[in-house]
């Protein structure tokens, strides 16, 4: 259980200036906890790479309200004005990514790949910049791994080593983050003995996590 | 009817029994309600799930929702994934159809629909994946938008994919995209081909024959 | 249900000469039941796609043994001395791949990658005859997607639209392998009602798999 | 103490609390008996699984194996997945300790472990990747093989890798790999220097102090 960790000790690891693999698709599956003491420690010139910046009030939209990002990688601020005034205002560095090549770059970090030929962008703006492989006659973008200092991930389900599962359209970007960075924290809305998450079930073995956020009290 | 109900129900006569299918955002989502009977599609949001449905009043669950983050619903045998493997059903061709809103589509095929510059950055989401990787593309959108056509001679917004799009469906027209060029194969009831022809930038082919539209009911 | 299909008819699909990828590893988690239609059927001239070849008698072993298989594609046939034989006195062509680098081909294959750049190999005579990239200072060799004209699935459960879950070990490659072939064909153990594997269990989505084989009647 | 025991007490001893460790088929595979207790190791079998143990007289299942193929079990809180995660683990610097058999390593430090040409192709299976892949690649192999020095000047068998791996634990001594050549770090018990030297084809650097190997109990 050496593995659990109250949320502020958690978020006091992060140093300003890291950057963060922060799970969830518009907020939902992202670890709320852990943004919200982001905010109240007030950390500060962040990277973050998430699929979005949801709603200005809402998961990852808190920080950029905030003002504690300076750069984003991201596939989708339409929902998020805030975003997208200051990337005009030049507040925050945007890099906009695929969806799938995004989530294929984290992976790939993930996994020890040197990066990812995708068709995704070939012939767009995406291309700009970036080395083109030709492979049996069509073309692909040879796009870069994403690894970062911390994942910050939210799941349904811990154990005690740190285990993970997930609920429905909430999975998406988390298993393949817990992959992709030199330290990963999980919050997990219930955490369960050993055992009750059956190995088949596991979406991310503990070894991944280093740390899960303890659980206040909340009983009565 | 309304425009936007006559793009769905004529878009929904695409959509065979046992397709993956993923709706994009806002007009294309209204597909779904027309689905003819006996048809059982597969739908796909990309966020995650194959197997969605509308909402159930009620029922909602914060981990259940579209890309949009808005509340579904799924049907028994649906199942839920990562990113990672949503977009490997998207670009690894197992997706059937995408169905996509447009801000362009020109006489090669070509879409933009990711952003204007200098006043509309969303971000490309999972619409570059989406048309480049799907077996067929269907792009639903209004033939004009203030009065200007967005059938045009050359994308002036940035591409979304060079890839050709399967068909695009509006409120005045059916056109597919091919080797030659646009070809107009249906229009809307109550809307003639000289109507299209005169409400359209871009140079479209005219065959001897163009039916009205079905529509599904 | 109209995946359903009996055994004799699913295998009376695969021609003479086909590409075959088949799940298991040393037998664990193979298609049993169809690779014994395989043999029964006698199709011949078989590009098989494996982990291994397993043992003489066993899983893919069976195929080898009753010379059914041109080509095989494997990390690893040290248990089948057959396979052994059959490679150096020419019957078999043999293309060996690292056991990692061969489950990110066929996933590649199945995602839509142009290829997988990973650093097994390198300076190898598995980089033989293969083009390098240096991504940021380092060497990763380009190994190509795999795809095949079927995939054999060995699962634990399939609902009635076909989705599948694994146990244990034995889900190994099949999952990536239901991803890279035209036609999918997979054998469960048991085969339960729509909405008895939740969303969330399902490891192969049913959309991927085109025909289950058909239970006998096993009841009494 | 048999040879394949010493060494495998020895390695024992290299593996640290929360490690996530995969043992090679053979001789490797002993060590999971030596670990010191109040150690929590967490053993990784590459065909898909976290939390593996030794098996069970009776309750084998077919479905949970080694990558040999032989009966294993599985601890609480073991977690199983597919080739594509367990070597993602592998390449992906999860993996804190491999320890791989070998046939040959020589004065780089590099392992030949696949392949005799001509004698025995069983293929690399996945230990190109795990000497590629893992944090620390440690080699436990018998010193010699038919009176030939299996520590050699250069691989003349195809090498599985050209990474420098981290030890080499013998039933003679302990040889760390380093830039500037193979170092010997530790004698067998009643082995001296001399020996190890006299039956070792590879030059060592002999440091002045060269302790008796430690052994796990």
């Amino acid at each position: 259980m050496k593995k659990l960790i109250p949320l502020a000790d958690a978020v006091a690891l992060i140093p300003d200036g890291a950057s963060l693999l922060i799970g969830g698709f518009m907020a939902v599956g992202s670890p709320h906890r852990v943004i919200d003491e982001l905010v109240r420690q007030r950390k500060r010139d962040l990277t973050v790479i998430g699929n979005d910046t949801a709603r200005p009030g809402q998961g990852i939209g808190k920080l950029v309200v905030e003002k504690l990002v300076r750069k984003v990688i991201t596939s989708h601020i339409g929902l998020n004005p805030e975003t997208q005034r200051q990337m005009i205002t030049g507040e925050i560095e945007m890099e906009l990514v695929p969806q799938g090549t995004l989530a294929e770059r984290i992976r790939a970090g993930g996994v020890g790949l040197g990066g990812v030929l995708t068709p995704t962008g070939v012939g767009t703006t995406v291309e700009e910049g970036k080395q083109t492989v030709e492979i049996d006659g069509k073309t692909f973008l040879l796009e870069l791994p994403i690894k970062a200092d911390f994942a910050l991930i939210g799941a349904k389900q811990a154990d005690y080593y740190g285990n993970l599962t997930y609920a429905l359209t909430a999975r998406n970007f988390n298993p393949l983050m817990a992959m992709a960075a030199t330290t990963v924290i999980a919050e997990a809305e219930d955490i369960v003995p050993l055992g009750c998450i059956p190995p088949d079930t596991v979406v991310t073995p503990s070894i991944l996590v280093d740390h899960v956020i303890a659980q206040e009290k909340r009983h009565g | 009817m309304d425009e936007k109900t006559l793009i769905a129900k004529r878009v929904a006569l695409e959509l065979a029994d046992g397709d993956l299918v993923n709706l994009g955002i806002g007009l294309p989502t209204l597909v779904a309600r027309y689905i003819p009977a006996g048809r059982h599609v597969f739908f796909q949001s990309e966020n995650g799930i194959v197997g969605m449905s509308g909402p159930i009043a009620g029922a909602e669950n914060p981990d259940l929702t579209d890309a949009g983050g808005n509340p579904i619903s799924a049907l028994p045998g649906a199942a839920s994934f990562d990113s990672a493997m949503s977009f490997g059903l998207i670009r690894g061709g197992h997706l059937d159809i995408t169905v996509l809103g447009g801000l362009q589509v020109d006489e090669e095929g070509r879409l933009a629909n990711w952003m204007v510059p200098g006043k509309m950055v969303p971000g490309m989401g999972g619409a570059m994946d989406l048309v480049t990787g799907a077996k067929r593309v269907i792009v639903a959108m209004q033939h004009s938008a203030k009065g200007e056509s967005k059938i045009v001679k050359r994308c002036t917004l940035p591409l979304t994919s060079v890839r050709r799009v399967s068909l695009v469906v509006t409120d005045m027209a059916v056109i597919e995209p091919t080797e030659k060029g646009l070809v107009l194969r249906e229009v809307a009831p109550g809307v003639s081909v000289q109507d299209v022809l005169k409400a359209t930038e871009a140079e479209l082919i005219v065959p001897a024959n163009v039916p009205e539209m079905a529509l599904a009911a």
